[in-house]
C-alpha cells in the first residue's frame, strides 16, 4: 500500500477542510452541526490511518500472526466517537430549543430577532 | 496496486464526493441522509485499516445514531436550508484554505502511510501488543488498552456520555404530562403491518446480538459502548414502529435515570474497590488474588458499566427528542 | 485509613465530584441534591488544600492509574503550578454552589435543579481533570466534560438569549476541541507517545520537523479558542451574560484559567521554551494579541449597560493580561501570570457572586435599575466595590499585587511602554468600574429602581468568603506568591 | 474471485451514490441509502475474506441493523416533517 | 474444500456480483422511482443472498458461517421489509397531492415525463 505514500493523509485533510467550511460557511444551525460531526469524523479517519501498518492486520490476537497494527490510535478513537456523539445530541437538543424559542435557525435571522428586541 | 489498495483509494474518493455533496445541497434531510452514508463509508475505511472495533462504533453511531437523531431534529426545524444571499463563503474559504495549507505543509515530514518503522508504532504501542495478553489475558488488545492500561479514559467516556445525557434531559425535559390517549400510536406510520411483525421478530434479535457483543468484546471487535448502542437501536425501532407511549410503557424513564447513574457509578465503584484493597483506583488485579483474573473480572465489570449506561442515556437522548417532536405534532 | 487514602489524593480529588454527580441523580430531591453536592466539593477542596501541602512539603507527587507505569498508563501528576489552580477550582466552585441554591431559585425552573447540580459537578469534575492528568490525550476527555457541561449550565439560562449563546459556544468550542485533537494527533505522529512528560522528552528530537510546527500550532489556535483570546473571544460575552448568574461567577472564575493553565503546561513544559519561544515568534504573537485585548475589550466594556455583559469584556481583557505575563518569556513574566490567575479568580469570583445577588433581587443587573442600589443593599454594593477595586488594582487588593510583577517583569525586559501600556489599561477599567459605583451610590434612588432589600444571607455568605479572600490574599501574598514563584522557576528549571 | 465480487459491490456502491446525489425525490435518496447500506454489508463481509480475518462477521450484523433502523427512522421522521410542514401551510393559508 | 464446492462459490460470487451492479444500473437508469425501487430490490435481495452462500461455503470455521447465516436471515427479513415501507410510504405520499410531499413526488412525475 507503499503507493499512497502522503496522498492518503492529503485526502483526509481535504475531508476535514470541508467539514470545517460547512461549520463556519453555513446559516443553517443543523447543517452546521452536520459539518460538525464530518470535520470530526475526519480527524477520526486521520488518526486511523496513522495507526495502519502495510501487511498488518487487525490487534485481535490469534496464534501464527506477528504483524499487527497499532491499537491506540484505536482506543482513543473509540472515545472521541463517544465524545462526538455526545457533542452532536446535545447540539441537536440545543437547536430544537432555538427553534421552539425564536421559531428559526438560521443564522442570520436568530440575529436579527436578537437586535430587535 | 491490489485490490485493498483499490477499495480503499475508491473509499477515500467516494467520502470526498459524498462530502462535497453535503456542502451544496440544501435539502437538509438529504444531507443528514447523506452524513449517514459519510459515517458508513467512514466505518468501511476503519475495517480496512484494521479498525475493526473503530468500525463497530462508528457504523453504530455514525450512520446510526446521529443520523436518528438528526432527523428527529429536522422533522421539527423544516427541511429546506434557507438560501440567503448575505454570508461570507468567501472569508471562510480563505480561512479554510489557510488551515489546510497548514495541515498540508505539516504532514510533509510524516511518515509515509503504513510505514511499520514509524515513531507512532514503537514507543508504546509494542508493548500492549506484545505483553497485554500476559497482562491481562484477553486476546482483544484494543479492549485491553481501552479498558485496563487507559480504563480511565473510557471513564471519562462514559462520564462524557452520561454528561450528555443529562444535557440533554435539561434542554428537553417536559413535565409531567397526561399522555395523550385519543392520538393512536400508529396515526404515523399508515398501519404498516409488515414493518411491526418483522420488527416484532428481529427485536429480540438485536437483543440477543447486543448481549453476545456485550460479552464478546474481550475477544472480537465489540465491548460495552457497542452493545449499548445495539440494545438501544432496538428500543429506537420499537418506539418508532408503535409510538412512544407504547414505548415508554415498556421502558419507565424513572428507571432509565436511575440505570444511567448506576452504570457510572459501577464503573467508579470498581475503582474505589481497588483503592480498598489497596492498589490504584481501576488497578483491577487488586479484584482476585490471581492478577491476570482480576483484570478479567475488571473488566467484565466495567464494560457491564459501560453497557448499561450508554444503552440508557441513548434512551433517554432518543425519547426526549421524539417526545418534543409528537408534543409540536399534536399542536396542530 | 486517612494516612492511606492521602497516596489517592490525585484521583480522589477527581473521582470524588465525578461521583458524586450520578450520585445526585439517584437522590432525585433537588434540595437533598445541593446538600450532597456541596458536601462533594467541600470534601475536594479539602482534598485540594492537603494535595497543595503535600506538594509544598514534598515536591510533584505521580499518580499511576490502573497501576500502569507512565507511558503506557494514564498518570496524574500534581506539582506546585497546577496543586494551586486545583484549590482555587475546587475552592470556588464550592462557594458558588453555596450561593447556587438561592440564586436559581428565580433563574431556572425547579423541575431542573436537580440537573443543574449534576451538570456543575460534572464541569467541576472536568476542570479539577484538565489541571490533574499528566496526559495529552486525557486532557482531551476531560475538557469534553467540562464543556458539555458547561453548555448545559449556560443554556439553563432564563433569557432564550442564553439557548443561542450556548450554541455558539458549542460550535467555537467544539472547534477547539478538534484543533486540540488535531494537535495531539500530529505530537503522537512523530513521538509515539501521549504522556507529557515523556513528550517533553521526545519532542526535542523532532522539534525541528514541519510535523511538530503544525501540531504546535493545531494546538495553540484550539486552546486559544478555549480561552477565548482577543479575536477568538466572540463566544465569551453572550456566554457570560445570558448563563445563570451562579453559572457566570464559576465559569468565570475557573474555566478560562484552566485553559491557560493547558497553555502554559504545553508551552513551557511539553513543548519547552526553547522550542516555544527561540524557533516561533510566540513572544511577539501573544504580546499583540494581549495587549489588543486589554484595549479593545476593555474598551467595548465601556459601553456596556448589562452589568454582566460588562464584567465579561473585562474578563477577556484580564485572558489580556494573563497573555501578556506569558509573553514577557522571563519568570517573573510567568509568576505574574500565575498569581493573576488565582487573584483574577477571586475578584471575579466576588464580582460576578454580587452580581448574582442583584439578579436575584431586581431580575436583571441593568445599569438604569441601580440608581442608589446601595442604599436598599448595601452589603452587596460594598462587596462588588471591594471586587471592583481589586479589578483595577487598587493595593490592599489581590489586583495589586499581580498588577504589580506583571509592570516589573515587564520592565525586567526593559519593556518600558508596555509597562505603561498595563497602567493605561487599568485606569480603563477604572472607568467602568466607576461607572457602576457612581451609580449605585452616589446617583439618589429614582423610580425605576425597584424597591428591594437586602439579598439573602444564602448568596451573601458565599460573597463575603470570596470579598475575605480577595482582602486577606491581598495582604498576606506569602502563600499565593510563594507558590507561584515556585512552580515559575520549576517552568524556567527544565523538566516538569 | 473475491476480488471480482469486490469489485462488483464496489462499482454497485458507486452507482447507487449517483442516485443518491441525484434524486430527484426524497424517495430515490431513501432507496439509493438503502441499497448502498446492503451493498456496505456485502463489501465488508467480502473484505473479511479478503485479508484473510472473516471472523470480523459482526460488524456486518451492526451495518445490517443500522441500515435497517436508519431507513425506518428516515421514513418516520420525513413523515412527520411533511405532515407539520404541510400543517403550518394550512395555518398561513387561512 | 472439494474443487466442486469452490466452483459453486464462485458462482455464486460472481452472479451475485453480476447481479449487484445489473440492479444499481437500473437504479440510476429506470425513468421513475417505482422502477427503480423494482430494479433495486429485487436485485438488492438475491445478490445479497448469493454472495452470502458463495462466501459461506469458503469457510470451515462454524462460527464464521453462523455469523453469515445470522447475517443472510437478517438481511433476508430486513431488506424487503425496508423496500415494502418504502414502496408504501411513497405511493401514500404521492396519492395525497394536498401534502407537501407532493412536492417531492410532482417532481419525480415530471422529471419521468422529461425523460420518457
Amino acid at each position: 500500500m507503499s503507493e499512497f505514500g502522503l496522498f492518503n493523509y492529503w485526502v483526509v485533510m481535504l475531508l476535514m477542510m470541508i467539514g470545517f467550511y460547512i461549520v463556519i460557511a453555513q446559516g443553517n444551525l443543523v447543517k452546521k452541526l452536520i459539518g460538525l460531526t464530518l470535520f470530526q469524523t475526519s480527524v477520526f479517519i486521520m488518526y486511523i490511518s496513522l495507526g495502519k501498518i502495510e501487511g498488518a492486520t487487525a490487534p485481535i490476537l490469534i496464534e501464527g500472526v506477528t504483524l499487527y497494527s497499532n491499537p491506540l490510535p484505536h482506543v482513543l478513537i473509540l472515545t472521541a466517537i463517544v465524545v462526538g456523539i455526545a457533542t452532536t445530541a446535545l447540539g441537536l437538543a440545543l437547536v430544537v430549543r432555538i427553534k421552539e424559542s425564536y421559531g428559526t435557525v438560521e443564522e442570520d435571522e436568530i440575529h436579527a430577532k436578537d437586535e430587535s428586541c | 496496486m491490489n485490490m485493498e489498495t483499490v477499495i480503499n483509494m475508491v473509499l477515500l474518493s467516494l467520502l470526498v464526493v459524498t462530502a462535497i455533496a453535503i456542502v451544496r445541497i440544501k435539502d437538509l434531510f438529504a444531507a443528514a441522509m447523506l452524513a449517514g452514508i459519510y459515517g458508513l463509508l467512514s466505518a468501511s475505511f476503519f475495517v480496512m485499516m484494521d479498525a475493526v472495533d473503530v468500525a463497530f462504533t462508528e457504523a453504530s453511531v455514525g450512520a446510526g445514531i446521529s443520523t436518528l437523531l438528526m432527523l428527529t431534529t429536522l422533522a421539527m426545524t423544516g427541511r429546506f436550508e434557507k438560501i440567503s444571499g448575505n454570508y461570507r463563503p468567501r472569508l471562510a474559504l480563505v480561512l479554510v484554505a489557510l488551515t489546510g495549507a497548514l495541515l498540508i505543509y505539516g504532514t510533509l515530514d510524516m511518515p509515509a502511510f503504513g510505514t511499520a518503522a514509524a515513531p507512532v508504532h514503537e514507543h508504546v504501542a509494542p508493548r500492549y501488543l506484545n505483553d497485554s495478553y500476559a497482562e491481562i489475558g484477553i486476546p482483544n488488545a484494543v479492549t485491553s488498552v481501552l479498558a485496563s492500561y487507559r480504563g480511565f479514559d473510557t471513564f471519562g467516556e462514559v462520564v462524557v456520555i452520561f454528561t450528555a445525557g443529562i444535557g440533554v434531559l435539561a434542554l428537553l425535559m417536559r413535565a409531567e404530562k397526561p399522555t395523550p390517549r385519543t392520538q393512536t400510536p400508529t396515526a404515523s406510520m399508515h398501519e404498516h403491518m409488515v414493518l411491526r411483525i418483522v420488527a416484532k421478530m428481529l427485536i429480540p434479535l438485536i437483543l440477543l446480538f447486543g448481549l453476545y457483543v456485550q460479552f464478546h468484546g474481550e475477544y472480537g471487535p465489540g465491548g460495552g459502548f457497542q452493545a449499548g448502542v445495539i440494545f438501544a437501536s432496538a428500543f429506537f425501532l420499537y418506539s418508532m414502529l408503535f409510538g412512544l407511549s407504547e414505548a415508554r410503557k415498556v421502558v419507565n424513564h424513572v428507571v432509565v435515570q436511575i440505570l444511567a447513574a448506576l452504570g457510572v457509578l459501577l464503573y467508579g465503584s470498581v475503582g474505589i474497590v481497588s483503592l480498598m484493597n489497596g492498589k490504584n483506583f481501576l488497578d483491577y488485579s487488586a479484584l482476585s488474588a490471581d492478577a491476570v483474573h482480576g483484570q478479567h473480572l475488571g473488566i467484565l465489570a466495567i464494560e457491564l458499566g459501560v453497557g448499561i449506561t450508554v444503552t440508557t442515556v441513548m434512551i433517554i437522548i432518543f425519547f426526549a427528542f421524539s417526545g418534543r417532536n409528537q408534543i409540536e405534532g399534536e399542536k396542530d | 485509613m486517612l494516612a492511606n487514602l492521602s497516596i489517592h489524593f490525585p484521583v480522589l480529588q477527581v473521582v470524588v465530584p465525578l461521583m458524586a454527580a450520578p450520585a445526585c441523580l439517584l437522590l432525585r430531591q433537588r434540595g437533598l441534591a445541593w446538600g450532597f453536592a456541596v458536601l462533594a466539593m467541600l470534601v475536594a477542596f479539602a482534598i485540594s488544600v492537603a494535595l497543595l501541602y503535600q506538594v509544598i512539603a514534598g515536591g510533584a507527587i505521580s499518580y499511576a492509574l490502573g497501576g500502569w507505569e507512565a507511558p503506557w498508563g494514564i498518570e496524574y501528576r500534581v506539582d506546585l503550578l497546577n496543586a494551586p489552580l486545583l484549590m482555587l477550582v475546587s475552592g470556588i466552585s464550592a462557594i458558588a454552589l453555596l450561593a447556587a441554591r438561592t440564586s436559581i431559585e428565580n433563574e431556572i425552573p425547579a423541575d431542573r435543579h436537580t440537573m443543574f447540580y449534576i451538570a456543575w459537578l460534572l464541569c467541576t469534575a472536568g476542570l479539577l481533570g484538565i489541571l490533574s492528568t499528566g496526559d495529552a490525550f486525557n486532557v482531551f476527555v476531560f475538557l469534553e466534560i467540562s464543556s458539555l457541561s458547561a453548555y448545559t449550565l449556560i443554556a439553563l439560562g432564563k433569557d432564550r438569549r442564553a439557548l443561542w449563546a450556548s450554541y455558539q459556544y458549542l460550535i467555537a468550542g467544539t472547534i477547539g476541541a478538534t484543533f486540540i485533537l488535531i494537535g495531539i494527533g500530529l505530537m503522537y505522529v512523530m513521538t509515539g507517545t501521549l504522556n507529557m512528560a515523556d513528550l517533553a522528552q521526545r519532542l526535542p528530537e523532532v522539534s525541528s520537523s514541519r510535523t511538530v510546527f503544525t501540531a504546535f500550532a493545531f494546538f495553540m489556535v484550539g486552546v486559544c479558542l478555549k480561552l477565548a483570546l482577543f479575536p477568538l473571544h466572540l463566544w465569551l460575552p453572550n456566554a457570560y451574560a445570558f448563563a445563570p448568574s451562579v453559572v457566570t461567577a464559576f465559569l468565570a472564575a475557573t474555566a478560562t484559567k484552566v485553559a491557560v493553565y493547558v497553555l502554559l503546561r504545553f508551552v513551557f513544559s511539553v513543548f519547552g521554551y526553547e522550542f516555544s519561544f527561540s524557533h516561533l515568534p510566540l513572544q511577539e504573537i501573544l504580546l499583540v494579541l494581549g495587549l489588543l485585548g486589554i484595549f479593545a475589550a476593555s474598551i467595548v466594556a465601556i459601553y456596556q449597560t448589562n452589568l454582566k455583559r460588562l464584567l465579561a469584556y473585562s474578563s477577556v481583557a484580564q485572558i489580556g493580561y494573563l497573555i501578556l505575563g506569558i509573553s514577557f518569556a522571563n519568570e517573573t513574566g510567568v509568576m505574574a501570570t500565575l498569581l493573576h490567575m488565582l487573584n483574577h479568580g477571586l475578584m471575579k469570583g466576588a464580582l460576578f457572586l454580587s452580581l448574582a445577588a442583584v439578579v436575584y433581587r431586581l431580575g436583571i443587573a441593568q445599569l438604569d435599575q441601580m440608581h442608589g442600589l446601595a442604599s436598599r443593599m448595601p452589603w452587596t454594593m460594598a462587596a462588588f466595590l471591594i471586587g471592583g477595586l481589586s479589578l483595577i488594582g487598587v493595593p490592599l487588593t489581590v489586583g495589586f499585587v499581580s498588577k504589580w510583577y506583571l509592570v516589573s517583569a515587564a520592565l525586567e525586559n526593559g519593556w518600558w511602554p508596555v509597562a505603561a501600556l498595563i497602567l493605561i489599561g487599568s485606569l480603563l477599567s477604572v472607568i467602568y468600574i466607576w461607572k457602576i459605583i457612581e451609580v449605585a451610590y452616589f446617583k439618589p434612588v429614582s423610580a425605576t429602581t425597584p424597591d428591594v432589600q437586602e439579598a439573602p444571607l444564602g448568596l451573601l455568605l458565599p460573597m463575603w468568603m470570596l470579598v475575605l479572600a480577595n482582602l486577606y490574599f491581598g495582604i498576606n501574598t506569602e502563600l499565593t506568591v510563594g507558590v507561584s514563584q515556585l512552580a515559575a522557576a520549576s517552568l524556567f528549571g527544565g523538566a516538569p | 474471485m473475491f476480488t471480482v465480487a469486490a469489485a462488483a459491490v464496489l462499482v454497485a456502491m458507486i452507482l447507487a451514490l449517483a442516485r443518491a446525489f441525484a434524486g430527484p425525490t426524497l424517495y430515490d435518496r431513501i432507496l439509493a441509502v438503502n441499497v448502498f447500506g446492503t451493498k456496505t454489508v456485502l463489501l465488508i463481509a467480502i473484505v473479511g475474506f479478503l485479508m484473510g480475518r472473516p471472523e470480523f462477521l459482526d460488524i456486518v450484523m451492526v451495518y445490517a441493523l443500522m441500515n435497517f433502523i436508519t431507513v425506518i427512522g428516515i421514513l418516520r421522521f420525513f413523515e412527520y416533517a411533511a405532515e407539520s410542514e404541510s400543517a403550518d401551510e394550512t395555518i398561513k393559508e387561512r | 474444500m472439494t474443487i466442486l464446492t469452490t466452483y459453486i462459490s464462485w458462482t455464486f460470487l460472481v452472479l451475485g456480483g453480476f447481479l449487484c451492479i445489473s440492479g444499481a444500473v437500473g437504479l440510476l437508469r429506470f425513468p421513475d422511482f417505482f422502477t427503480r425501487m423494482h430494479a433495486a430490490s429485487v436485485t438488492d435481495t438475491l445478490a445479497t443472498a448469493l454472495i452470502i452462500l458463495g462466501l459461506l461455503l469458503q469457510t470451515d470455521a462454524w462460527m464464521v458461517q453462523v455469523k453469515l447465516v445470522m447475517v443472510l436471515v437478517f438481511v433476508l427479513l430486513t431488506s424487503p421489509t425496508a423496500s415494502h415501507a418504502l414502496a408504501k410510504a411513497a405511493l401514500h405520499g404521492g396519492l395525497k397531492p394536498q401534502l407537501k410531499i407532493a412536492r417531492g413526488s410532482n417532481k419525480a412525475g415530471q422529471q419521468s415525463e422529461a425523460e420518457a
